[in-house]
């Protein structure tokens, strides 16, 4: 299973650039959505085997990884179908539109080598990798603007990255007799490594990773990229991208708490957990162009994850759900931001009113969903965030909650300023008035999905939040 | 019994009130004045009038002086003749009683809005503005009473109160004094109001009453009247206490004494009335609050004695 | 001997902040490339023929020969001009350049008294490039000038990697590679793109994104 | 009176349990969803035509607000509560931003939104806290909190209040009642003020029953903030000429008038003087139920002369009493009832509290009967300038002649709608003389409650003093009647004067002035004046005036804002310092990627100093 997962998208991804046929591309990014549907579907439903599914020595899919492979695989389903509209709304040649195919499917494939590495160098190559192919998706539009986010991105990245392989080789300097970069080795053997050179390494592993996750203070390229990139780009930037970079952090951080350095990793990623919500809170405000509002609330939102994995196994459990929720919720936002640049062109906020009237259905998707990502009840946004303020006081330092909640305030009170402001209104008159089903299908499911898992959280859903919380064993 | 006396004094105090006033000050003017019973003169002759009504005024406006006196009546019942029970005496009485005066004052306010004249406008916007200055400084007092007798209604204050320590004698003195100042307000004397210079020059009572004739205007006046020997009654009451510690046998003779010290009372501070107006010019009216504020000291300084002693002195 | 080729290589980089022109860059990189060749070969070897071959392929093939001249190419046929134009001018570049160097080495030694299993020279001059290389970014305008620091980075990474005892396994070592080269190669076709594009190649033409 | 249900969720099972004090705020619930629903009917025929608005949303949103707010009141899961609570937030943000096309009815919707997270953020914080220290998200946990850990408790009750307080529009932080009201469409200004903010008052009686008393000093600071709400609320109330701004900030003086009777009620408890708490529960739970009725009324009302003059500024109406004679009585009624005053059900609820401040002045230890005098003092002075509010708001809107062309020509609306608003607001009013002749018939239901109260706050029974309570109710209503009767009489007396008599009809007497009078009457502003003068600190005037210049002057004007002292002195300060806070960071996001490199470089820089520094 694994082996196919990581193998055929790959060979997928080369056939759809060299054949450039549109219909091949087309069906190449389907097919692979629903392969990768299936094996998420597999893995989550047989959870119960706690035992990692392990290939090699080099790949394994433990609980975290099952559980951030499936919160990929609906991202990346839901642009992919998404894709279909956006291809259409923005004909491009078929070399080009073969190539944006094809390396869809690579940088989908990319993560999920992420997720399924069980060898932190091997992680880090695929970390990069993402890097390389989401890059040439950035620039997917040929505008100054993109080449310009493209850029920034691909350069920003690519220097944290480095320094994320700085970290690595540091941890083997530190693991001495270890021998080898197994997470499952390192996980078990964590104690014996040396203290100093494994905080030294998470120093620089969270300033690599931490770059990908979109982290402040390295978290300058994100909003850039998220706005320039096509909308089915972003929506998997945001749902799937952070959340990988994420997990890699998560792992580290996993060495770090089981050698006994949970005091040193936690103050870390909190401080730069609450750098991240505070720069989100201080553009919130200011933000003139909704793409990159939505950015904001991912850096937010990465904050949220850091925070909550640094309280304990309530907190981390908190974490996932949140992971879940935000991705999906951030997902149909920039899907439903796509169809709203379809409509009018301009990504300005103040270019945008009347949104309800001039696209009923657009209009209601972009509201809900805003309501999910704001953390508002019934989205499983609502529980996660409650369950992080209660893992506060659980591991004793309930005073962080109040200015945790306090920039939450600011961050939603930003986003309903920015999301009413654009909702009512008197419409302008619309240049677009194409109406396509691929625009809207994949939003109203993800959001279906959000409501379920935060009506009545399943009992499977439920299994692989558990089974992430606690996914070294 | 007690009540029947009391009402008689009352019906006929009110009229005899301004009576005493107006002759008060006539006798210190150097004239005859006018008969003691004029008011009543003035009632009879209006009451057998018709009326004229503005135009542009709703039906509120013929109801209103008919509601303000029977809430004046009403708040009346509430008082006890000095040693005897009143009609009806319950916990808290008094709030309704102030509620009473307060719904008078509501449809009094709303007739003379209901003119649309701006002069019965000004005098409306003045009576309720200062209302929120008496009608706290009212509580405070009752509320000092109350903590002094441990009883929240007028019989039960007034009664326990009777033959209780000495402290209670400066006590009533503030009392009454504040009362004395609410009565000048709530009746609109000088200084806070002239009544004489009628019709425009009148600031607060009597410009609220232009448009109203006949019947209505009766009643107005009437209930005007009563309401100032009503805290009059209020006033014999504070002083009454300590005089009726026993129970004077027969209860007739009981219920005449106490009418008797109701009507002294109501006399004299008819004549004080009258002697403030004759010495008193009106105040400016960016002075009355001040003027007014001194009831709510007043009171406050009550309490400060009360408390001290009623909580064993700390 | 491995010491006097890590010591030459810290000099390289000041050599990079005294530079004033982009060819002088591109020879010392290749100049790098052909140091840490060197340390390859002198330097202590592991287990496995295979990643030593690897490794020479790495750094003779790659870091010494392709990469350079896949730059100077790109610098010739942008006819961009030559001067490297810092916004900190050389002086204060090498000044806080040594600087660099001094902490790097301090922190080394320091950690070589405090924790064992590290070579001092290794680690301090690697960290002081890897840092130096980072300042190299900015304090230079040119975007040419970025993807050479972004090399030159790379460079440190390698010779610190090349002070772990225990190797990487190849197939790790492969991904790195091919990691580095298409990241290379995908910087400089954006950079030809954006020569074509915006007028100029200094980094201040890529400033309309912000907020 | 109690059922339970046992729901599994997410959260483990939520159990929900319909007990008195649940069911006493359901029935308000319940009533006022359906008389809205019956008046919105009607109030939004305007509206249907225009493709602007959707009732259908409206609808839907309007039975979320109302199904959240029974779910708020039946729940026992404080995160089943707080999700049940953002519901309710969801739905009547959605209800205010109804009229969307108009500019401050965003700016009002979003400040709202933030407002109630604010809310929310606070009650988050305090049951996260407590289901750690109880070990459990059931409120039957909270019982143990104070015995568990008292200093812990004590805040999170007070984190409680402040988030509920929000709700209930408590000062300071009351400022979002003032710009939702008006934004909002009469009948969800209805809904809101009449019923919605009443669950912030049910969130403070359910804590401080299940929670426990907090002490004296708690308490007492419960009713020092009660009194500031109700004075300022209505000095406030005094200061506004917008019909529905007045209202609003009404609203914010009864939330305090039933806040004060919490408190008072928990100064009872402290002090074990079971008659002012029994008086003070019954006084805030009648208040509520009265404030229900008449706020209901009087915003159903104002959509009234909304609807018909498209006008809700006073000094441009007038003399409506003639045109709208249905709308003017019912107005007359409320207001009469909202000022206290006695037969109207409005004196009932300030009657029980009158009787618990003022057992509380007569006992306990000096600190009681100075916060008993404090209130007695402070209701007494709320009461008597909300005459001075209403009688202004009734006597400027309502009589008189009308000020503009717009109160002198109504619109006409539809007549099915018209009957439909009718329909409701009498059924609404009906209910305030009810309540106000007939308030025996309620008082043994309320002694329930407030004896579940008393029993739940583990004080014993409380039937003896509320034996005492309904004995005194019983008096008064007597005397209520018999003030009923001689006004009969009089009026009747009054009749047979007049009968046969000349009533002449003429120009209102303005001292020989023959002129129209119109533009010649009292304003609402000029009536306030002296009152506002008086408490000029707490409503400080902001006045503009282009004064006359040139010989022959040209739109020389004079305009007067009273602005909110404590929205100047606390929240406008609190949220533009956080605005600028937050702007001096605005450079982080340069553009230039030169300096987020430099941002990496000086982060690792300082990581890598922390892991030498030895941290």
């Amino acid at each position: 299973m694994l082996a196919l997962v990581l193998i055929a998208p790959a060979v997928a991804g080369a056939l759809a650039i060299l054949l450039r046929s549109r219909i091949a591309g087309r069906v190449l990014l389907i097919s692979t959505s629903v392969l990768y549907l299936t094996a998420a579907a597999v893995w989550i439903g047989n959870n119960s085997a706690a035992v990692p599914e392990a290939v090699s020595a080099y790949f394994a899919v433990d609980g975290i990884g099952r559980l951030f492979f499936g919160i990929m695989a609906v991202v990346f389903a839901a642009s992919a179908v998404y894709s279909l509209a956006y291809l259409r709304a923005h004909p491009m040649a078929e070399r080009q539109e073969a190539l944006y195919s094809g390396m869809m499917i690579l940088f989908a494939d990319a993560m999920a080598g992420v997720l399924t590495s069980n060898h932190l160098a091997l992680l880090w190559v695929f970390v990069e990798a993402t890097t390389l192919t989401s890059a040439v998706l950035i620039y997917t539009e040929r505008s100054k603007a993109s080449l310009e986010a493209a850029w920034k991105y691909i350069f920003i990245c690519s220097v944290g990255i480095a320094l994320a392989f700085v970290g690595i080789i540091l941890i083997t300097i530190g693991s001495g007799s270890i021998g080898t970069l197994s997470l499952t080795v390192l996980y078990r053997r964590s104690a014996e490594m040396n203290p100093f050179w494994l905080k030294l390494a998470f120093a620089f592993i969270l300033i690599g990773f931490g770059t990908k996750t979109g982290l402040a203070p390295v978290h300058a390229w994100l909003p850039d990229a998220h706005s320039e990139a096509p909308s089915p780009v972003s929506a998997i930037l945001s749902g799937a991208l952070l959340n990988t970079a994420f997990l890699g952090l998560v792992r580290v951080n996993e060495i770090l708490i089981r050698a006994h350095l949970a005091l040193f990793s936690n103050t870390l990623l909190r401080i730069v957990g609450f750098l991240s919500l505070f720069i989100a809170a201080v553009y919130m405000f200011s933000a003139r162009n909704y793409k990159r509002m939505l950015a904001y609330s991912s850096i937010e939102n990465m904050g949220i994850l850091c925070i909550g994995v640094t309280l304990g196994p309530a907190g981390i459990f908190a974490a996932m759900i949140q992971a879940a929720a935000q991705s999906f919720a951030k997902a149909s936002l920039f899907l439903t931001s796509g169809t709203i640049l379809a409509r009018y062109g301009t990504r300005r906020i103040d270019g945008v009113r009347g949104l309800l009237r001039a696209d009923a259905a657009t209009g209601w998707l972009w509201l809900v969903s805003l309501f999910a990502a704001m953390g508002l009840p019934p989205f499983p946004t609502f529980l996660g965030k409650f369950l992080i303020v209660r893992a506060f006081f659980e591991s004793g330092v309930g005073w962080m909650a109040a200015p945790f909640l306090l920039i939450i305030v600011l961050v939603i009170a930003g986003m309903a300023k920015v999301g009413f402001s654009m909702l009512f209104g008197d419409a302008p008159q619309i240049v677009h008035e194409r109406r396509d089903a691929a625009a809207y299908v994949p939003q109203i499911l993800l959001v279906l999905l959000l409501v379920s898992l935060g009506v009545t959280l399943p009992n499977w859903a439920l299994a692989a939040f558990h089974a992430a919380t606690g996914f070294a064993g | 019994m007690a009540t029947i006396l009391y009402l008689a004094l009352m019906a006929v105090g009110a009229i005899l009130f301004v009576g005493i006033i107006n002759r008060v000050k006539a006798v210190w003017g150097g004239r005859r004045g006018v008969p003691l019973w004029q008011l009543g003169y003035d009632l009879a002759r209006l009451l057998r009038k018709g009326e004229v009504i503005s135009t542009t005024t709703s039906i509120i406006f013929r109801v209103a002086p008919s509601v303000s006196l029977g809430a004046i009546i009403t708040a009346a019942l509430l008082v006890p003749l000095p040693g005897s029970h009143a009609l009806l005496a319950f916990r808290g009485d008094f709030v309704l009683f102030a509620y009473l005066l307060a719904f008078s004052r509501f449809v009094l306010v709303a007739a003379a809005l209901d003119t649309g004249s701006s002069f019965e406008g000004m005098g409306a916007s003045r009576e309720v503005t200062f209302a929120t200055i008496i009608e706290p400084a009212f509580f405070i007092l009752m509320g000092t009473l109350a903590l002094a007798s441990g009883k929240t209604s007028f019989t039960g204050i007034f009664n326990a109160l009777a033959g209780s320590s000495t402290y209670t004698l400066v006590v009533r003195l503030l009392c009454a004094v504040a009362l004395f100042i609410m009565l000048l307000t709530e009746g609109s004397r000088v200084p806070v109001d002239d009544p004489n210079t009628h019709l425009e020059l009148t600031m607060i009572h009597e410009v609220m009453i232009l448009d109203t004739s006949g019947p209505d205007l009766a009643f107005m006046h009437f209930g005007h009247a009563l309401k100032m020997v009503t805290i009059g009654a209020l006033g014999a009451n504070v002083v009454a206490i300590g005089v009726f510690s026993t129970l004077v046998e027969p209860p007739w003779a009981h219920a005449l004494l106490g009418g008797l010290l109701l009507a002294v009372v109501l006399a004299t501070t008819a004549a004080a009335v009258g002697v403030v107006e004759s010495l008193f010019a009106r105040a400016r009216l960016a002075h009355l609050p001040q003027m007014m504020f001194v009831m709510t000291a007043l009171s406050l300084t009550a309490f400060g004695i009360v408390s001290f002693f009623a909580h064993g002195g700390y | 001997m491995a010491d006097l080729l890590i010591v030459l290589l810290g000099t390289t980089m000041l050599y990079l902040f005294a530079a004033s022109r982009l060819e002088g860059y591109v020879r010392t990189l290749s100049i790098q490339g052909a140091l840490l060749f060197a340390l390859v070969v002198v330097g202590p070897h592991g287990s496995g023929w295979l990643n030593v071959a690897f490794l020479v392929f790495e750094t003779l093939v790659v870091k010494t020969i392709a990469l350079p001249y896949l730059i100077l190419r790109v610098i010739r046929r942008n006819e961009i001009g030559r001067e490297v134009e810092p916004n900190i001018s050389q002086f204060y570049s090498i000044l806080i350049a040594t600087a660099i160097f001094g902490f790097g080495f301090a922190a080394a030694f320091w950690a070589a008294g405090k924790e064992s299993g590290i070579q001092p020279l290794f680690f301090g001059v690697s960290t002081a490039i890897i840092v130096s290389s980072l300042f190299l970014v900015i304090s230079r305008k040119r975007i040419v000038t970025h993807i050479l620091s972004y090399m030159v980075l790379e460079n440190g990474i390698f010779l610190l990697s090349l002070s772990v005892a225990n190797e990487m396994p190849l197939l790790v070592n492969l991904g790195v590679l091919l990691d580095l080269f298409i990241a290379v190669f995908l910087l400089v076709v954006f950079f030809n793109k954006i020569s074509e594009m915006f007028d100029g190649d200094h980094i201040d033409v890529l400033t309309e994104l912000k907020d | 009176m109690s059922a339970a249900l046992h729901l599994s969720m997410p959260v483990g099972t939520v159990v929900l349990r319909l007990d008195r004090l649940a069911a006493f705020f359901a029935i308000i619930i319940a009533a006022g969803g359906a008389l809205t629903a019956l008046y919105s009917a009607g109030y939004l025929d305007a509206y249907r035509e225009n493709p602007k608005y959707s009732t259908a949303a409206y609808y839907l949103f309007l039975g979320m607000l109302e199904s959240s707010m029974l779910l708020v009141t039946i729940s026992r899961n404080m995160l089943f509560f707080l999700g049940s609570w953002e519901l309710m937030t969801i739905a009547s943000t959605c209800l205010v931003l109804f009229e969307h096309d108009r500019r401050e009815v965003r700016r009002a919707g979003v400040y709202y939104f933030a407002a109630m997270q604010v809310g929310a953020a606070f009650l988050m914080v305090a049951f996260g806290w407590a289901a750690i220290s109880t070990g459990t998200l059931d409120f039957d946990g909270l019982g143990s909190l104070l015995t568990h850990d008292r200093a812990a408790a004590i805040v999170i009750l007070a984190l409680l209040f402040v988030g509920f307080g929000t709700k209930a529009g408590l000062v300071p932080l009351h400022t979002w009642l003032p710009r939702a009201h008006p934004a909002a469409p009469a009948p969800v200004s209805a809904i809101m003020s009449g019923v919605m903010i009443k669950t912030g008052i049910y969130g403070m009686l359910r804590m401080v029953t299940e929670v426990g008393n907090p002490g004296l000093a708690f308490s007492a600071i419960v009713v020092v903030v009660a009194v500031a709400t109700a004075l300022l609320g209505i000095m406030n109330a005094a200061g506004q000429n917008d019909l529905k701004r007045v209202l609003a900030y009404s609203s914010v003086e009864n939330s305090g008038i039933i806040a004060l009777g919490i408190g008072i009620a928990m100064v009872g408890q402290a002090t074990g003087n079971s008659f002012m708490m029994a008086a003070g529960y019954l006084g805030a739970l009648l208040h509520t139920l009265n404030h229900f009725t008449f706020k209901m009324s009087l915003f159903f009302g104002a959509g009234m002369v909304y609807s018909r003059t498209h006008e809700l500024n006073m000094e441009r109406l007038g003399g409506l009493v003639h045109r709208m004679r249905g709308t003017a009585l019912f107005f007359l009624i409320a207001s009469l009832a909202i000022c206290g005053l006695p037969a109207l059900n409005g004196f009932t609820g300030e009657f029980a509290v009158y009787l618990g401040l003022t057992s509380g002045t007569g006992s306990g230890s000096l600190a009681v009967s100075l916060v008993a005098l404090l209130g007695l003092a402070g209701l007494a002075l709320v009461g008597a300038a909300a005459l001075l509010v209403f009688t202004r708001l009734y006597g400027i809107v309502f009589q008189g002649a009308p000020r503009s062309r717009a109160a002198a020509q109504l619109r006409d609306i539809s007549r099915g709608g018209r009957a439909l608003m009718t329909a409701a607001t009498a059924t609404v009013t009906a209910l305030v003389i009810a309540l106000g002749a007939g308030v025996q018939l309620v008082l043994p239901a309320l002694s329930g409650v407030v004896g579940e109260l008393g029993t739940k706050g583990r004080t014993g029974s409380l039937s003896a003093p509320l034996a005492q309570i309904g004995s005194a109710f019983s008096d008064m209503n007597d005397v209520v009647l018999m003030f009923a009767g001689i006004v009969a009489a009089l009026l009747g007396v009054r009749l047979l004067l007049l009968r046969g008599r000349s009533v002449a009809r003429a120009k209102t007497w303005n001292c020989g002035y023959q002129g129209s009078i119109e533009r010649a009457q009292y304003t609402a502003g000029s009536f306030a004046a002296p009152f506002l003068s008086l408490v000029e600190p707490f409503v400080p005037l902001s006045r503009r005036i282009t004064p006359v210049e040139t010989p022959f002057p040209t739109g020389a004007s004079i305009d007067d804002q009273r602005s909110d002292a404590s929205e100047r002195l606390v929240t406008g300060p609190l949220i533009s310092s956080v605005r600028w806070i937050l702007s001096l960071f605005r450079w982080v996001q340069s553009g230039r990627t030169q300096h987020y490199i430099l941002y990496g470089m000086v982060f690792l820089i300082v990581l890598v100093a922390l892991v030498f520094g030895g941290l």
